[in-house]
């Protein structure tokens, strides 16, 4: 029930701020979006280096078996940051299922490569009909003797041009939205009958809508058991939930501050506009909505190894911080009036990419219904 | 998202549960859970209940009749006590005096009086508020002049909570009208039974009368009822609000009253089928839940930092405001749920002792008068706009 | 499209607000809401006086033919006074009902007597299990010849007790929730067999629990074809529905008046506490939402005899006032600090008959629904 | 609830909507419903169409070009327009510096302007805003300095919506620094291809280039461009704000917007099923058009009062927030509607003539950069928190 982080935490918490401050800053991000991979190998590199790509992932493998705490304090600087490195597609979703599902085999072979920053990934779940819903999979994998052919549509898959091995979901069995007969897939980026149509996405990230024709993988392909995938899914998809809300909190915390030195400094009506109760108010529900929600994402993480716990938990952040977020990126804008709006400042990027983890992983509607939900079943 | 607790933490809490599950009389109980208004009697059997048990003041220093728990174990003291359906603390004398004296009373007042509050002896109001000095409390114009070995006090408060219980009352008076208007403060602890303490209920909208006007003409008041030094009031008081910060949010209360709507939305019909089952209506408790856990997860922060001995952020002003949306977010939930019931209004079956039988279901005769009376939490002890333009000023630095 | 009013409407506003701000003070008000009936029958003399009892009936039986912006016009002015006497029962449920599905002989008797004021109505369609739906009729009028009899149980029927005829809904077919097979039904109060639970209502008004156990009504006292008096009920209903819109705006104004002038005169912190932008911007906001529920709740008068338009304007209307009532009610309480919370002040008990428009015909979720399955269907 | 027209109001309906139909070209109409951005040739095409019919400008006397509708009238005609997905008219030309010429110009000035603005000959820009003076327009600091036959002047303006397609800038300058800040403001009219004048187009977070901040070094404005006298600036300024208040709510691009919705979420699945299946999303959409009805009855009752001379309250601050608050929910149920397909930004996509396969359905591309873009509806045009300042003051007397 311990609210507050441990010593190691802290050094951790301390070193990756250092980091997002004095060697990310936003006009470096701003060029390495708008480069060609939208992101900096170099900086990759020193993520590895420092440990932050095997935090998460189990010590026998490579990783320092980090639970989710550590997770949310390295997002949260990342949100600070706006970080663009794929660490949420290689690490949380790729390193998370591979983890959770993979074989000996798989864990050997790719968890020391995630974690020495060798190997990307990126986890292609969603489908064009699909919307928030992981099971709503059409996308088929028919055995082949010992292979597998694929043969769908995905959607919106995150890193994925860049990725070295995509991890496919896919059913072996049954029709869209049943619950069992889905299996998950590792397919080599440069597969035969593999169409990827890259773009970036409204937030400075890149994506790509995925065709498979045909796509050929052998049984060793298979991650965890053909057709019992969905909880393994859920489970990672729950974490990546809960790390994304850590970042909304790290963008929500430099949106909070921005703008209350902005107030303090810009004048109108010959006073700093800070002196305008209404604006001081708005600035107060800021922080109020910025304390509460990091505080729920933080309490989410470290419910998050527990199963009983870790969807409503997961739902419950998300909401807190879909609202929240809406509440702090929408102010933000407002009060700094035309100059949040432009392209050269930063906080119109994190309204930005605070309203796109809204939508990211079920928006708010989605995970209050999925709150109730369980909510009623327990 | 159930609290995790330690094993010790655990027992602690299933031995609190027990205790009152086992004690609590079933008809205070039923009052409580039915939102039938408590008379004197129920809140102080109760506190005795609590005292015998050596539970009264679980924050007061160990040696003075505290308890010497650690904050989560006061945290789950609080809601299971609030889960239990049990009175809640009357604040003025176990939460506020008792720790006011503590920390600033002479040995005398000590000794006086911190047994008859840790024994719920004496019943204790506060004189702050006056017509004309609400949240403004510096305004203040009561005032008490020194006449030998008393204070002469004249001038009235208002919005009294229980004065017409309370045996004592500690009060702001203004003992100086000169220099800084904070400064002029003190803080007078005054027998409700002097000559010239006149109470004046107040009936509210919700037809209760838990507030009152307390009229002080020529009242004589020993001066060794001052506690601290003559103008510091003003500190007493400011020590006062940042005291107990995080009982103020009321989670377990709340938790409490959440789950009764649950109940009543199980028990109501709505097209032929328990509200529950209406996906809106599920939506906005769910809606409500998410909040009440964002708001525990600041209480467990403060409690957490308290507990590793960190001086905890200015959170009281975002726990006032937090736990009264919560709080009254939960009214309005209870009186939705109740559809047309919520319109009947017969003051008698507020009471206890009333043996009629309901209009409608039991649950819905004090629905609409508490979701009325509620508004109040967010008026008292600072309205929620004082609240921001705190943390405007101490958090944000505006 | 015209969204004023005549000369003639704008002659009859004058006159109703002129009596209510001369002759209906708030302590008289206080002295008949305490008494034996609620209400005071010399107020309800005048009423018929001055013709508005006769407004909305039709001119053929007595009546002035006045549409429902005439009802709109009476019911603001109502809602700014508290006007306690019985008007809705009577005049727009009893004598709606009447005049839609009365027999020549009903009407010919009984709406006269209502334009006159000698006689008052109660409509009792509710039940415990209905909540907000007319049709979850469980009350069951059985054919016995010529006759019927009337068993079950109706809920919070305004003025009940002081009405001299209640009509009843009830089934002579079908189950609960069936459109078909409802009748209206017209009981003496005085009937054998119906038993009255009075009791006052936390607004002021009367109400009473029905009983009715084998109540015997001839066949003269049916109102409309027994079975399918559903259409005329929902008619008559978001007609009342239109009207107690129309009373919460007039108590909405009411509201933003007082609060305004309690701002300019109340200090704290040495000045008007109406000097604090904060409050000033939250009267700005109950003066929108006051101005946007009047337009729209006059607009969906102007609608309410259209057949098409009715449904989703009576919806449309008390989903606005009903949000814009909370939180104007709210405002208003929290401004006024202590003293809104007073019962000798005005200001909470417009408070409280504004939360309790909330409830009736249904709450702002009921009609929201109810209009998006309208504008589904349309 | 439709608008109930007389017989010749519901043939003026028809008549506008044929029009719309037969003449707007079908490759502009397609632009406009997809929220793809609009080139100056778009607007100016269809302006022009317009002034081939004699309907470009509906407001203006009828002997200067206007068509002597009535105000019902005039607001069919828009919301036929809305509906029929034209282009918006660009105001600065047709209903800002032509109602401002036409009250306050000079006979000259009539005779060269309001034919070129009828006719969409010259494009306009509004140099109002300027950097350090955003809403607080009275602190404006660009100079002209009067010199001989001519004023210099000198400064900066921003937020100039399409300045980079102006051919002409009507602007706020300051001829006088003594006496209060308001009476040393003029209203000059710059020819933006003199020399001194720079357009920088900004960049905004959806991508676009549609503000320009517009540099003034030494540009040399013949004196009679001046428009009224010197230090009338303000006077034109707060004219133009209280004209033409109802376009401002927009109700007809709001109800063309909610079709939108309603026809995305008919196309979006949710489980398999239509998203507008989803009784939250519909009573998300039914609660905006609740929203919008009460806006529109607001907006009718101020052009009932205009049509029968009464003067019409000070609305246009309440139709300004409440119409952009519309506006900014639509944008979030569209953002909400689209799904995943929010996330895709193909910056070439929201150009016309782009001619690849969209990223998923046609219609998201545009989805999120609109809903970004859409946040400055409450900035620009005085703030929404100006705006509650308005209704304070003027309404009520704060």
């Amino acid at each position: 029930m311990d609210g507050g982080l441990t010593e190691e935490q802290n050094l951790l918490k301390d070193s990756v701020e250092r980091f997002i401050e004095r060697d990310y800053p936003f006009d470096t991000r701003r060029e390495l979006a708008a480069g060609e991979e939208g992101f900096s190998h170099a900086v990759w590199a020193r993520f590895a280096e420092f440990g932050w790509l095997a935090a998460p992932l189990p010590e026998a493998h490579g990783g320092l078996g980090g639970s989710p705490v550590e997770v949310a304090i390295l997002m949260e600087a990342f949100g600070r940051g706006l970080v663009l490195e794929p660490y949420l597609s290689t690490v949380i979703l790729g390193g998370g299922l591979l983890s959770l599902a993979g074989s000996d085999a798989q864990k050997a072979a790719l968890l020391p490569a995630i974690a020495e920053g060798r190997l990307m990934l990126a986890f292609a779940y969603a489908e064009p009909q699909s919307r928030y819903n992981p099971s709503d999979v059409e996308t088929r994998a028919e055995p082949r003797g010992d292979a597998y052919l694929l043969n769908g549509r995905k959607s919106v898959v995150f890193h994925a041009a860049t990725a070295d091995k995509l991890i496919v979901s896919a059913r072996t069995a049954g029709e869209a939205r049943d619950a069992a007969g889905i299996g998950l897939f590792l397919v080599d980026r440069e597969a035969e009958g593999l169409t990827l149509r890259a773009y970036p996405t409204v937030d400075g990230l890149r994506a790509a809508e995925l065709r498979l024709e045909d796509v050929r993988v052998d049984g060793g392909a298979a991650v965890g058991e053909a057709g019992g995938a969905l909880p393994i899914i859920e489970q990672v998809l729950d974490r990546a939930t809960i790390a994304v809300c850590a970042e909304a909190v790290g963008t929500m915390g430099v949106l909070l501050e921005a703008t209350r030195a902005y107030l303090e400094t810009r004048t109108q009506f010959g006073a700093p506009i800070g002196s305008f109760q209404v604006l001081q108010h708005r600035v107060v529900d800021m922080f109020m909505a910025y304390e509460l929600s990091r505080a729920l994402v933080y309490r989410a993480a470290a419910a998050a190894e527990d199963a009983a716990d870790r969807a409503a938990a997961a739902s419950a952040a998300k909401v807190q911080v879909g609202k929240a977020g809406r509440m702090i990126g929408q102010a933000a804008i407002q009060l700094h009036g035309g100059m949040g709006m432009t392209e050269e400042f930063a906080v119109g990027h994190h309204f930005k990419r605070l309203s796109m983890i809204g939508a990211l992983f079920g928006d708010t509607d989605h995970h209050l219904r999925r709150f109730a939900a369980l909510r009623r079943a327990s | 998202m159930e609290l995790k607790l330690s094993e010790a933490d655990a027992a602690f809490r299933h031995e609190v549960g027990a205790f009152v599950e086992s004690k609590l009389p079933p008809e205070i109980r039923r009052k409580v859970e039915l939102g039938l208004r408590l008379g004197k009697a129920d809140y102080v059997t109760w506190q005795k209940i609590l005292y015998e048990k050596g539970w009264s003041a679980p924050a007061w220093p160990k040696e003075l009749g505290g308890t010497g728990w650690s904050p989560v174990q006061r945290y789950i003291f609080e809601e299971e006590l609030a889960l239990g359906a049990t009175p809640p603390i009357i604040a003025f004398g176990l939460q506020m005096v008792g720790p006011v004296l503590i920390a600033f009373g002479s040995q005398a007042q000590k000794e006086h009086y911190l047994p008859r509050i840790l024994a719920s002896e004496d019943w204790w109001c506060q004189g702050y508020s006056e017509p004309g000095a609400g949240s403004d409390l510096a305004a203040l114009k009561t005032r008490a002049l020194r006449d030998g070995g008393n204070y002469i006090v004249n001038g009235a408060k208002t919005w009294t909570t229980y004065a017409q219980h309370a045996d004592m009352m500690f009060c702001l008076v203004r003992t100086a009208e000169t220099g800084k208007k904070q400064e002029g403060i003190s803080f007078l602890l005054i027998d409700m039974k002097s000559p010239g303490v006149t109470v004046r209920p107040i009936t509210t909208i919700d037809g209760g009368q838990e507030i009152n006007e307390v009229f002080l003409d020529d009242v004589r008041v020993p001066a060794e009822n001052l506690v601290g030094e003559e103008g510091k009031g003003w500190t007493i008081a400011k020590f006062l609000l940042g005291h107990e910060r995080t009982g103020i949010a009321a989670v377990g209360r709340s938790k409490k009253q959440l789950r009764r709507v649950r109940e009543i939305a199980a028990r109501e019909l709505s097209e032929g089928r328990p509200l529950i089952e209406q996906e809106r209506f599920r939506e906005k408790i769910a809606e409500v839940e998410v909040d009440l856990l964002a708001l525990e997860s600041v209480v467990l922060r403060v409690l957490s930092d308290e507990a590793a001995g960190r001086a905890p952020g200015p959170q009281a002003s975002l726990l006032k405001i937090k736990g009264t949306e919560v709080q009254q977010a939960i009214t309005e939930l209870l009186f939705e749920a109740v559809g047309n019931y919520a319109h009947p209004y017969v003051a008698e079956a507020l009471e206890a002792g009333w043996n009629e039988a309901p209009i409608g279901p039991d649950y819905a005769a004090t629905i609409a008068p508490h979701y009325f009376n509620w508004r109040k939490a967010s008026i008292y002890g600072g309205t929620n706009e004082i609240q921001k333009n705190i943390i405007a000023k101490m958090v944000l630095g505006f």
